[in-house]
This record gives structure tokens, C-alpha cells and sequence, in this order.
């Protein structure tokens, strides 16, 4: 096996594990904000380090399904986007308010 | 360094300092900037991964709409104070990060580890690569399109059908004055 | 490939030119700003700047002088942070995109071939269409961080309507790609260089006295497109964001000076990018009338007896005078319309582009597609 | 000429196309629009099905057979269904009929649904129990036929309860429903016997298999198979003891009644039965069992309908009766006679359902014959096409019911699993039916009129009549293209075409050693024909002095047999005793089970259950805290734990 | 595509727009705060209310959504159009014509709902 260096040859883990790091950063963003428009952008910033795992593997694999499903996931994040904001304004018009904790409704 | 290395490691640099501003800023109007400047970041990475077409779309969609209606929804409804940008609790709290942590952890290791499989991978699928990256345009758009209108179109129209519901399910949302219980 | 070029001389060359094109688009907007006033001026049967220096053309400078001697002022309500940004990401997305935009033949020497543009994108018409819809956030950063409630309104205004009419410029140019089968700009600038010709059925007409423009098969397209474009751009009659009667001046009311300058580069800068997309898209790029590059070069080789390098430095510099050529006249058709036109009101704006704009292109790619497809999928 | 593929795409999907334009705009009231968009549907269906006969002809004997699969439907293993169709000598007499008639009957609906507020609705409905019936008769395996059968089970529920708003009708759907299911129930578990024993359930497999079976004793799969297929017949056929249902059915219009209860729908029993016939051959007990049950259909039903005064009543009881006399045929193995008999009977009964809505049309909604009498001179088209299908159903030569109904009354005597005692019961039944049959034509037509002052009896428009007229010179010619050999070796070698078109297909039953020569004799067939004609010609007869000359003589004779006659006119009680013997007791059955079983134990025991799901519930209550983001990270959590699982493993 | 001259490009112009605001500020110098009034928003010369809730429609940020939706299901039109003619050449080009018309049907049909379900208007 030849000698590769990590920092110059640029390969799929480079990207897998970048992408790893974003979602990371977006999981603990959905875990740790309170804001719920916040939250939603967090969950498009997972939803963009999936991206890129998927058009890294459709590079490094010679296919061009990674870069189909990329933009599957693009249309859906923006339906998302559309109908979660949606729903955050209409929230906020009826409470005056976006911070998670106010919407404990669904308690057991 | 060649070319290529020193703009994955720029954009990188980028994505994640941006990415992490997203989590970090307690403005909600710097996060929603800030996600721009990530999503700008992926598309230029998209770019290194000769994903041309994807990252003009990346630009459209996501940094030219999504992000300019989150922004919007931000400023419309004047959403910057916030005085509890995180949230409390200081076991849920440490298990959150620790969760994150690990689960980042576990993924890096599994791809560090499947570090063999992947260069074999990256030989075998090299020479498709060099066509498609010499080629450039023609070749991609129109695998693209013939995976996404023939391989795919189900999909595709299924998608379709997906916007339509959701844009009227969005018109609706809009006009709805609240539910029954309101507050006050 | 990914980077600038292959050599060290490559990478000084182009970053060169990008940083030229880009002055060029800076001083073109003082031009611009002297032809608008004095052009308004002549439509309005008036003087306009005609003091400093000969026909007022002194008048720039001297502008640039009042501008660098203001104070520098931002408002306390405001976001200092963002009111600062604002103007500095202006000029980006503008020079950027234009940047993309071919404005002569490549220069071949024998090592190296250089391209009068500031760079050759392969998917050149989503590149444009991705990088200038990023203009949104420079209004709401400004409309935002000046803390005023003119400027946000205004702000939301102008990021409404660029969006809404980016869709009618989007579907405006679904027939040109259909028409020309690529996203590559050069690519359709050489598929409408040379004669007119069409193929239909299995045969093919010829006109050799015409040019084979793209408004010739996309009138419709070219109309919306060149509309939605003064949308785009926020020029009369769609500078409803900063309709002054309403909102003083819209997302810019907080900004003075350079600041305010540099709002000017980028807005004419989508002017710009529009006047140079209307004629790659529909008046054949620097294509000369009804001969293709290489006639041209022929024609130079043939008629001066020169060797083919000089010949091939007359035909950049014969195709870019002519490129500039249609360039100039789109330009001045903007300013035309400015000071011809009425603003429309908000709600009319919104309805011209969704209720008509958005339809009439819908069933322009219609009409399109269905051509396309009965002329080459028939062969009789 | 075009390919058979595109044929049967188009000859199922134009149903379909009239079924969603109708569907789409179920509120207009436009009767002519929606007729016609209907009536055309159904029309491209029966050119179609034409083009795919021509092209059967064309075909050599053994080589017709189209089939089609036009995507796989199901793939679980080696339970494989496709979505395939196949048109051959069987299904395609009955795409021609169900089409043509079909045709017909619609072209009928718009003059009698004229007035209707949901004519497009109506039309609707037809159309897609077209499409279903379609879809029985082409599926080339039990499932697909399934999803037509069920498919016109559910067309005809909704057409029997089409004026929902009358609790009674919308009940009488209902019962409809249900009794189907009962039925149909059966119908899946006897294909779930059959594809455990053959392994699929492609029909023209399922036939190739047959003869490989052995065991053909009451407990065999096949005969177990077979028999829970004909119990899904009898519920979907209205034979003993599912017919309760077709009877009340009639409270749907009467082009339903005529499509669906009479020509077409009910007898999917028989057709499947047919399609099936080496998988029913080799379980004789069943056979025998279809025999029984079909030559008692046919007396018992033949009694009720002496006994009924609703127009429609009547026909319906005819229509169980003459279900009867099908089933009987396929029982005793005279699977060409059953067909033939399907194919008439829909000629024939269709007509007189059609000429009975003719009647209630032209009365105004009256359907008690007592109130009728004499309307020959008020209508004398349906009267004349009525007559005609009398002629035919009591099986007077040479119309279309005479040759089809001696070829079972034969085969009953002579076939080899025939017995002459079914034959005596397909006397009996044909006997009864010339009576009443003959009753009805003469309180309805003939005699003194007995009409209300207020009611003015009125011929129906053409798109009425026309119907009419082409199904009576059906009722008459219909039964010349299976003209029996013994008539047709006198009258000068005239071929029985049907049995010489069917022959491929129908499997003949192997003739039992020294039984079967006895009854081949050609003079005892007409020996036994014309005692049959007579028989019945005499009872029509009697029928006739009885209802027209002397009018009080019917009343007499109900009182001479008294308990009898209620207990007929009552249709033996069969209702009641459904209600007394299964559904009242089951209800109590269910009633003490929640008194005393559930309240006492079942609810005790949950209600402890309940406790302590209680009491976990509130100790875990905590973790369901409303806060999203803790959910979160419980998935995350998981997450972490399945994949350090796997990644440690 | 030139990733490295667009980036180049970008960091020099947002290096030299800085640069600009520098060099105004140098030769303008900073705002001297003469009163509360300068440095107050832009109010039309009375004195400012100072409600930065102001009710703005919500229209604006429904034209957002439509807009997000709609823009995609042009750009799903990008990599059809572009290789329409080379679809048509190899063959396939009534299929394709077929799937992309029922999409547009599709499109036609939201678009036609919006307009008539007066979410575009502005009143």
C-alpha cells in the first residue's frame, strides 16, 4: 500500500469525515438551542452534511445515484424548511413566542 | 500542496467555523448567516467533487431561498432577542454533548478504520473519474438527468405532487388564526 | 482545473484579469452614472451635470471627492456589525457573476489560451443564476443593521421581489437551454454565431444574410427575461424597495458616502449582468452579424495578409468592440426605461410577476419543448 | 389489425376512463352527458371485445388463447401473481356478453334514469362494475379474478343501495354485502387450500395440475378446495343458502337489477366454476354437492316466485331459479351446458328485467302486479319483447331458453354423474317456471286492467325500447348456435357450434364403464324433451285460464293448500330462520359474553393490566416530558448504543 | 470549473470593499455626535417612535415559501431542458417530453390553485 498523506491526498474519508463533523455540529445544535427556527436550521445543516457524504461516495464510486438522491434531499429539506416555518410563524403568531420549552403540549 | 488539497482544507475550514457559528451564535440572525456561508461552503465543495451542476443548485435553493426565507422569517418577526439560546439542564446537558460526541466519535472511527476499503475504492472509480472530471459538463448533467428522469421518475413526480401539497398545506398554515386553546 | 491555471504564469494571468474585470465593472459605474444623469437630463429636455470639465464628464471625480469627504455615520439602532457588511458584500455576487460572462474569442498563443472573461464555468447559466440570487442577503443585511424601520420594509420589498421575479427569469431561460442544449455560455454563443439556420423535420433552412440570434426563436423568452431582469436589478419600473414616496429610499436610507457607493456598484452591476446575459442569450454574445468566429479570423488573415497570431488578436479585439457594442445598447436601453417608464404600484408589481410573467413563461417552455421535440423527434 | 395486448388494455381501461370522467363530476345532473360518456365506454369495450373474437376465429382451435401480463402484481417468493389477462373460448362469450349487454343496458339507463338527481353518479357505478366484472372474467389466476369479484361486490353494493336514503334499500345493500362476504370469505380460504396443494394459483396452471391429483375423497384438499370455492359461488351465484340477499337486491334500479343481478354479476359463480372444470372434476364429491344444491335452487326458488306479486320479486326468484338449473349443469359435469345456459339466460332475463323497468317506468314506480293487468294495449313494444322472453325462459321451442335448458335437463338424465332424479327436480323447476312466468306476463299484460285511475301507463322513449327489441331477437335466435345433435341430425346436419367452440377447453368427464351407453340413446332425448315441453307448455297453459279466464280460481287454490301457501309466500321462512337460528342467537351469544364473561373477567383482568400499566406509565411519565430536544436525544442515545453495538461487536 | 479564480476573486473584493470603508472613514472621519437626532433612524424629521415591531405582512414571507417551491420545480426543468435535444437524438425523447408535460401539468395546476386561492394578492 503506498504511503498516502493526510493532509495531500485528498480522499473519500476527507469528505466523510468533514461531513461527520457538520452533522455533529447540527446534531448538538437540535439537541442544545432553544430557538425553534434555530433548530430548523440546524436540521438543514445535517441535512447538508448528508449532502456531501452523498456526492463524495458518488465521486469516489464512479456513480451518479449519490448526486440523484442529493437532489431528492435538497427538495425535501426545502418542503421542510417551507412547512416548518410555517408552522414556527404560526406558532409565534398565536404565543408571541419561537423558544422550544414553550411547547411542551405533548407531555405523557 | 497541491491546488486541490489546499481549497477541500480552505473549505473545510469554512464550513465548519461557520457550521459551528450556526450552533454557537445566540443571535438567531447570525446562525441564519452563518448557515448561508455553510451552505455557500458545501456548494464549493460540491464543486471539488466535480458535482457542478449540484452546486449551482445548492446555491439556488438552498443559499438563494431557503436561507434568505429563514433570514426573512427572522427579521420579519424581529426575532433577535433571545435570552436562553441553550438549553437547561446540566445532566440532560452533559449527556447531549457526550451523545453527540461519542456518535461523531464511533462514525469518524468506523471511516478512519475503513480507510483500506475506501482507497481501493478510490483506484477502481479513479479512471471513471478522470473521464468525467476531463469531460466536465456534458457528461454529468446528463448522467443526472438520465438517472433522475428515467431511473428515477417516480420519484420525480412523486416530488412533484410533494411541492404542490406542500405549497397549498403552507397557504393554509398562513391563513389559520390558531387552534382552539389558545392562552389567553 | 480547480484552481487558476496550470503554471505560475497562468495563475498571474488570470488572477490578473479577474481583478481587471472587476475594475472595469467599477468604473464602469461612474460612467454609467454620468450617461444616466445626462441622459435623463435629454429625456426630460434639461441641462444635467454640464459644469465640471467638458459635457460634465469631470463630474465624476468630483463626486468620488464629495463621497470621500463625508463622515462616517451609522445609526445607534442599528447593527453595526451587519450595516457595515452590507455594502462590502454588494459588490460580490455582482462582479462575481459577471465575471462568468464571455466578452470576446479566446487569445491563443502557443503555450496558452486565454479567455477574454474572468472565467469559463461550465454550467455558466447556474453559476450566474445561483451567485446573483445571493444579492438577497445584501438588502436584508442593510435593511436589517440599519435598525430603521424604512429600511427593513424596504428591504423585505426588494427580497420579495427579487425572488418573485427570479422564477420568471428562471423559467425565461429553461427555452434558452432547451434551445441551445448546454448551460455552458460560450457553448451558446457559438451555437448562435454564423448564419441563420434551422433544422425542422429533416430539413434545414438557411438564411445567409441573417444572424442566427436566439430572439429569433425565443421572442417571448427574450421579453421576459429582459423584464424580469429590471426586476431583478431593482431599476424602474421596479424600484418599488426603494420607492421614495413610501420609504424614503428604501433599504439604503441609513447610508451615505461610500458606504452608499458601493450599493450603487453592485445594483449596476446586476445591470450590468443582465445586459450581458441578454445578448449571450439572444443576441449572439460577441458574435459578429452572421459570421462565426473563424470567418472572422479568415477574413483578417485573408484581407490584411497577416500572420494567423495577429489575425487572431484582431478578431478578440473586432469581437469584443462588438460584444461591447450590443453591451452598451442594452445598457442604455435600461436607462431609457428608467426615465420613460412609471413605477408600479406593490400589488401590481406582484401580480405582473406571478399572475402573467410566471404563466407567459410556463407556456413559453411549453411551446418551446413541443417544438423542439415535433421539429427533431419527426423526421419526414 | 391491431395487437391483442393493446386490445385488452383498451377494452379494460376505457371502463375505467368513463368510470373517472363520470366519477370526477358526480354532482352534474346532465343524464345525456353522462349516458353518453358511459354508454361509449362501454361500447369501445364491446368493439374491443369483437376484434379480440375475430381474432380467436382466425386462430386455429387449439391456439386460441390470448393472454397479456402486463406488469408483475405480486412477488413473495414463490407465490407470484401478475397482473396478466386472458381472452380464450370462455371469457371471451362472456366479455361479449357482459359488454354487449352491458352496452345495451346502459343505452337503457339514460332513458330510465332520466329524472334521477345522481344519474352521474349512476353511470359512475356502472361503469366500474364494467371494469370489475372485466377484470373477473379476463384475471388469469384466482386472485385477479378475486379483484373483480370482490370489486363487483362492491359496485353492486352500491348500486343496490344507490338511493341510500331509504333506509330499507340502503339495508337491503347491506345484506347484499355481507352475505357476500360470507361467501367470499370461503372463496379466499379455498384459494388458500388450492395453492397450498398446487403451489400457485394461475388458473391455466392450476388446470395443467389437476389431473395429478389423487385423493378425491370427501376430506382430499381439492374437494375441501373446491367446495369452499363453490360456497363463495353460492354467495356470489345466490344459490342455497346465500341467496337471501338477491331477492331484496332488487331495491337497486332495474338496469342494476338486469346488469348485475341477472345477467352478468351473478354469474360469476358458474363461469368460475367452468374455468376451473379439471380442478372440479377431480373432486366428484363436490360435483355432486353443486348438483344437489343447484337442482334445489331451482324447485325451491321456482316455488317462492309462484307465491310473489312484486314484478321484480318475480324476476328475482326466476333468476335464483334459473342460477339453479346453471349450477345443476356444471354439477353434473355439462360444463358447455352451463355456459350455454349463462349465455341465453343473460339474453332472456336482461330483457324481462329491462322490459319490467319498461313497465315500472311506464307505470310511475308501481311494482305490485296486482295493480297492473291489461298494459298490452298501453305498451305494446314491451309487451311484444316481453312475450318473446316469456317464450324463451319456459322453454318453448325454438327459442334461446328451450335449447339451452334440454341440453342440462339431458345431461342431467345422461351424464355420467347425472342422476334421474336431478332430472325429475329440473322438470319440476321448469314446470313451476312456465306457471308462474306465465302468471306474470298475464296479471301484468293480459287480462282486465286493474290500474289505478290516477296512473297513466305510457311506452317507453327509444333508448328504452331499442334495448328491448335487440335483447328479444337475442331471446330468440340466441340458441341456435348450440342446437342439440339429435334436432340438428333431423332438421339436416345443422352443427352445434357452441359445443364445437367450447370443446377445447371443456374437459369431458370420463364415462363410467356401462353406464354411460344406456343413457346415450338419441330417441329417449326426445322422448325426454318433449315430455319436458309438454309439461311445461301445459303448465303455462293452466297458468293462463287461471289468471286471465277465471280470476278467482287463484285464490282458491292458495286456500286449498293453505299452510303451504303461507309457508311458500313467506319464502319458507328462510329469513327468519337465518335471524332465529344464526344472527339472533349469535347476538345473545355476544350479549351474555360481555354480561358476564367480559364485565366479570376479561374487564377485571384488563382493568389490573391496566393498573399496572398505570402505575409504569407514571413512573415513565417523566421521560415524556413534552421537550422535544430530550427526545432527541434519546434517539441520539440509541443511536450511540446500536452503533458502538455494532461497531464493537 | 475555475473554484480556486472565484474564490481568489471573492476574497479580493471583499478585501478591497473593506479596504474602501477604511479609506472613507480615514478621509471622512467618524460622525461627530452633534445630537441625539443624528444618530437617531431615519424618521421623516419628527422624532422617532422607536417600534421596531412594526406589523409587516405576512405575505412577504408566504411569497418566500411559494417562491422556494416553485424554484425548485424549475430547477428540476434545468436537467431536463439541457439535455432535451440529445434525449431526442438517442431515442428516448417521447418519454421524456411525456414526463416532463405531466410534471408541468402538475406545476400548472399549483400555480393555477395559488392564484385562484388569492394567496398572491396584495391588497
Amino acid at each position: 500500500m503506498p504511503e498516502t498523506n493526510l493532509i495531500t491526498d485528498i480522499g473519500l474519508n476527507h469528505y466523510l469525515v468533514l461531513s461527520v463533523v457538520l452533522f455533529s455540529l447540527g446534531m448538538a445544535g437540535v439537541l442544545l438551542r432553544r430557538n425553534l427556527i434555530v433548530l430548523l436550521m440546524c436540521i438543514e445543516l445535517m441535512l447538508n452534511a448528508v449532502n456531501i457524504s452523498f456526492v463524495a461516495f458518488s465521486k469516489f464510486n464512479g456513480k451518479i445515484d449519490g448526486q440523484v438522491m442529493v437532489f431528492f434531499v435538497m427538495t425535501i429539506a426545502a418542503a421542510e424548511a417551507a412547512v416548518g416555518l410555517a408552522l414556527a410563524v404560526s406558532i409565534f403568531k398565536r404565543f408571541k413566542e419561537v423558544n422550544i420549552r414553550f411547547f411542551e403540549h405533548l407531555k405523557g | 500542496m497541491s491546488s486541490d488539497a489546499f481549497l477541500f482544507w480552505f473549505l473545510a475550514l469554512v464550513t465548519v467555523v461557520s457550521g459551528l457559528s450556526v450552533v454557537l451564535m445566540t443571535n438567531p440572525i447570525y446562525s441564519a448567516l452563518s448557515l448561508a456561508m455553510t451552505m455557500i461552503g458545501v456548494s464549493a465543495l460540491f464543486v471539488t467533487l466535480n458535482a457542478y451542476f449540484l452546486a449551482g443548485v445548492q446555491l439556488i435553493v438552498y443559499a438563494g431561498a431557503v436561507m434568505v426565507l429563514f433570514v426573512m422569517v427572522l427579521m420579519l418577526f424581529d426575532l433577535k432577542h433571545e435570552l436562553q439560546a441553550f438549553t437547561r439542564g446540566r445532566i440532560t446537558g452533559a449527556i447531549k454533548i457526550a451523545s453527540v460526541g461519542i456518535l461523531s466519535g464511533l462514525i469518524v472511527g468506523a471511516v478512519t478504520m475503513g480507510l483500506k476499503t475506501a482507497t481501493t475504492l478510490t483506484e477502481s472509480a479513479s479512471a471513471a473519474n478522470a473521464a468525467v472530471a476531463l469531460k466536465t459538463n456534458p457528461d454529468t448533467t446528463r448522467a443526472l438527468a438520465e438517472n433522475l428522469f428515467i431511473k428515477n421518475i417516480f420519484g420525480f413526480e412523486a416530488l412533484g405532487v410533494l411541492l404542490l401539497v406542500i405549497a397549498v398545506g403552507t397557504v393554509a398554515l398562513s391563513r389559520s388564526k390558531g387552534g382552539s386553546h389558545a392562552r389567553d | 482545473m480547480l484552481s487558476m491555471g496550470n503554471s505560475t504564469f497562468e495563475i498571474a494571468i488570470n488572477a490578473v484579469k479577474t481583478i481587471l474585470v472587476f475594475f472595469m465593472m467599477v468604473q464602469a459605474v461612474p460612467i454609467l452614472v454620468w450617461l444616466e444623469r445626462r441622459g435623463s437630463a435629454f429625456i426630460q429636455n434639461r441641462f444635467g451635470p454640464n459644469r465640471v470639465g467638458p459635457l460634465g464628464l469631470i463630474q465624476l471625480l468630483a463626486d468620488a471627492v464629495k463621497f470621500l469627504t463625508k463622515e462616517d455615520f451609522a445609526p445607534e439602532a442599528g447593527n453595526r456589525f451587519l450595516f457595515y457588511c452590507a455594502p462590502v458584500f454588494a459588490l460580490i455576487p455582482a462582479a462575481i457573476a459577471y465575471m462568468a460572462i464571455p466578452m470576446s474569442v479566446p487569445l491563443v498563443t502557443e503555450s496558452y489560451t486565454f479567455l477574454i472573461q474572468g472565467y469559463e464555468v461550465n454550467v455558466g447559466i447556474v453559476f450566474i443564476l445561483g451567485i446573483s440570487s445571493l444579492a438577497a442577503y445584501t438588502i436584508l443585511m442593510a435593511g436589517w443593521g440599519s435598525g430603521s424601520k424604512f429600511s427593513l420594509m424596504g428591504a423585505l420589498r426588494a427580497s420579495a421581489q427579487i425572488i418573485s421575479y427570479e422564477l420568471a427569469l428562471g423559467l425565461a431561460i429553461v427555452g434558452v437551454i432547451l434551445l441551445y442544449g448546454t448551460f455552458n455560455l460560450t457553448e451558446m454563443i457559438h451555437a448562435q454565431a454564423g448564419a441563420f439556420h434551422f433544422s425542422a423535420f429533416g430539413y434545414t433552412i438557411t438564411a445567409p444574410w441573417a444572424p442566427n440570434w436566439g430572439i429569433f426563436y425565443q421572442p417571448v423568452g427574450a421579453i421576459l427575461f429582459f423584464a424580469a431582469a429590471f426586476a431583478e436589478s431593482n431599476r424602474l419600473p421596479f424600484d418599488l424597495a426603494e420607492g421614495e414616496a413610501e420609504l424614503v429610499a428604501g433599504f439604503h436610507t441609513e447610508y451615505g458616502g461610500f458606504k452608499m457607493l458601493m450599493f450603487f456598484i453592485g445594483e449596476y452591476g446586476h445591470m450590468m449582468i443582465a445586459s450581458g446575459l441578454m445578448v449571450t442569450f439572444y443576441f449572439g454574445g460577441y458574435s459578429i452579424w452572421a459570421a462565426t468566429p473563424a470567418d472572422v479570423q479568415q477574413w483578417f488573415a485573408d484581407t490584411l495578409s497577416v500572420s494567423n497570431q495577429v489575425a487572431n488578436i484582431l478578431s478578440v479585439i473586432a469581437h469584443f468592440l462588438c460584444y461591447t457594442v450590443k453591451f452598451a445598447i442594452f445598457l442604455w436601453i435600461f436607462i431609457h426605461v428608467r426615465w420613460t417608464l412609471p413605477r408600479f404600484r406593490y400589488d401590481q408589481l406582484m401580480d405582473l410577476g406571478w399572475k402573467t410573467m410566471l404563466p407567459w413563461a410556463l407556456a413559453n417552455t411549453i411551446i418551446t419543448a413541443t417544438v423542439i421535440f415535433v421539429t427533431s423527434y419527426f423526421i419526414l | 389489425m391491431l395487437n391483442h395486448e393493446l386490445l385488452i388494455a383498451i377494452l379494460l381501461l376505457s371502463p375505467v376512463v368513463g368510470f373517472l370522467l363520470n366519477g370526477l363530476r358526480f354532482r352534474s345532473k346532465n343524464y345525456m352527458l353522462a349516458g353518453s360518456i358511459a354508454t361509449a365506454a362501454v361500447v369501445v369495450s364491446f368493439v374491443c371485445s369483437v376484434l379480440l373474437f375475430l381474432q380467436l376465429l382466425d386462430a386455429d382451435a387449439e391456439h386460441r388463447r390470448l393472454a397479456v401480463s402486463f406488469f408483475e402484481w405480486i412477488a413473495v417468493d414463490k407465490f407470484k401473481i401478475n397482473a396478466g389477462f386472458v381472452v380464450d373460448q370462455i371469457s371471451v362469450i362472456m366479455i361479449l356478453i357482459i359488454t354487449g349487454v352491458g352496452s345495451l343496458i346502459h343505452l337503457f339507463s339514460i332513458g330510465y334514469m332520466h329524472h334521477d338527481k345522481g344519474v352521474t353518479k349512476y353511470f359512475a357505478y356502472l361503469n366500474l362494475f364494467i371494469f370489475n366484472m372485466l377484470i373477473l372474467v379476463l384475471g388469469d389466476s384466482l386472485l385477479t379474478m378475486f379483484v373483480g369479484w370482490e370489486g363487483v361486490g362492491l359496485c353492486s353494493y352500491l348500486l343496490i343501495g344507490f338511493w341510500f336514503t331509504d333506509s330499507a334499500k340502503a339495508a337491503a345493500g347491506m345484506k347484499a354485502f355481507v352475505t357476500n362476504r360470507i361467501g367470499d370469505a370461503a372463496f379466499i380460504i379455498g384459494m388458500f387450500v388450492l395453492f397450498v396443494t398446487f403451489g400457485t394459483l394461475n388458473m391455466h396452471e392450476l388446470n395443467a395440475l389437476a389431473p395429478t391429483v389423487l385423493d378425491s375423497s370427501w376430506m382430499g384438499a381439492v374437494t375441501i378446495g373446491t367446495m369452499l370455492l363453490f360456497i363463495g359461488a353460492t354467495g356470489k351465484s345466490a344459490q342455497i343458502p346465500l341467496y337471501v340477499w338477491l331477492p331484496d337486491a332488487m331495491a337497486g334500479p332495474t338496469p342494476v337489477s338486469a346488469l348485475i343481478h341477472a345477467a352478468t354479476m351473478v354469474t360469476a359463480g358458474v363461469y368460475m366454476i367452468v374455468r376451473l372444470d379439471p380442478i372440479f372434476i377431480m373432486a366428484p364429491n363436490t360435483m355432486m354437492v353443486i348438483a344437489i344444491v343447484g337442482a334445489s335452487t331451482a324447485v325451491l326458488a321456482a316455488t317462492i316466485g309462484l307465491t310473489q306479486f312484486d314484478i321484480k320479486k318475480v324476476l328475482a326468484y326466476s333468476t335464483v331459479s334459473q342460477l339453479g338449473y346453471m349450477f345443476l349443469a356444471v354439477g353434473v359435469g355439462a360444463f358447455g351446458a352451463g355456459m350455454f345456459h349463462l349465455m341465453t339466460h343473460a339474453f332472456f332475463k336482461a330483457l324481462m328485467f329491462l322490459g319490467s323497468g319498461s313497465v315500472i317506468h311506464g307505470m310511475h314506480e308501481e311494482q305490485d302486479i296486482r295493480k297492473m293487468g291489461g298494459l298490452k294495449k298501453y305498451m305494446p313494444i314491451t309487451h311484444f319483447t316481453f312475450l318473446l322472453g316469456w317464450l324463451a325462459i319456459i322453454g318453448m321451442p325454438p327459442f334461446a331458453g328451450f335449447f339451452s335448458k334440454d341440453e342440462i335437463l339431458w345431461q342431467a338424465f345422461s351424464s355420467p354423474r347425472g342422476h334421474w332424479l336431478l332430472w325429475l327436480a329440473g322438470v319440476l323447476g321448469a314446470v313451476l317456471t312456465a306457471f308462474y312466468m306465465t302468471r306474470l306476463m298475464a296479471l301484468t299484460f293480459w287480462g282486465k286492467s286493474r290500474i289505478d285511475k290516477s296512473v297513466h301507463p305510457h311506452e317507453s322513449g327509444l333508448s328504452m325500447t331499442i334495448p328491448l327489441m335487440v335483447l328479444a331477437l337475442l331471446s330468440v335466435i340466441g340458441g341456435w348456435i348450440g342446437i342439440p345433435h339429435v334436432i340438428g341430425s333431423a332438421l339436416g346436419n345443422i352443427p352445434n357450434m357452441w359445443e364445437h367452440w367450447l370443446e377445447p377447453l371443456i374437459t369431458k368427464i370420463p364415462a363410467v364403464a356401462g353406464e354411460g351407453v344406456e343413457h346415450g340413446d338419441s330417441s329417449l332425448e326426445i322422448i325426454l324433451m318433449v315430455v319436458s315441453v309438454v309439461l311445461a307448455g301445459l303448465s303455462a297453459i293452466s297458468a293462463y285460464v287461471m289468471y286471465t279466464k277465471k280470476e278467482g280460481s287463484s285464490a282458491k287454490v292458495a286456500k286449498a293448500f293453505g299452510p303451504a301457501y303461507e309457508l311458500v309466500n313467506k319464502k319458507y321462512l328462510v329469513d327468519e330462520a337465518y335471524f332465529a337460528g344464526i344472527i339472533n342467537p349469535l347476538v345473545n351469544l355476544s350479549r351474555n359474553l360481555w354480561y358476564y364473561i367480559d364485565v366479570n373477567f376479561i374487564d377485571k383482568a384488563t382493568f389490573k393490566i391496566a393498573d399496572v400499566a398505570n402505575g409504569g406509565g407514571s413512573f415513565v411519565k417523566a421521560l415524556q416530558n413534552g421537550n422535544m430536544q430530550q427526545y432527541a436525544m434519546y434517539i441520539g442515545v440509541g443511536v450511540v448504543v446500536v452503533l458502538s453495538f455494532v461497531l464493537m461487536r | 470549473m475555475p473554484l480556486g479564480g472565484v474564490i481568489f476573486i471573492t476574497l479580493f473584493i471583499a478585501a478591497f470593499g473593506t479596504f474602501l470603508i477604511f479609506l472613507a472613514r480615514w478621509t471622512g472621519g467618524k460622525a461627530k455626535k452633534t445630537s441625539q437626532a443624528k444618530f437617531d433612524v431615519y424618521e421623516c424629521g419628527i422624532i422617532g417612535e422607536e417600534k421596531k415591531d412594526t406589523k409587516i405582512s405576512v405575505k412577504f414571507y408566504l411569497t418566500a415559501i411559494l417562491f422556494i417551491l416553485f424554484d425548485i420545480e424549475i430547477i428540476f426543468m434545468y436537467p431536463w431542458a439541457s439535455n432535451f435535444k440529445s434525449f431526442i437524438a438517442s431515442g428516448v425523447g417521447l418519454y421524456m417530453f411525456a414526463s416532463m408535460m405531466i410534471f408541468l401539468v402538475i406545476f400548472i395546476f399549483g400555480l393555477w390553485w395559488e392564484i385562484r386561492s388569492k394567496a398572491l394578492e396584495w391588497d
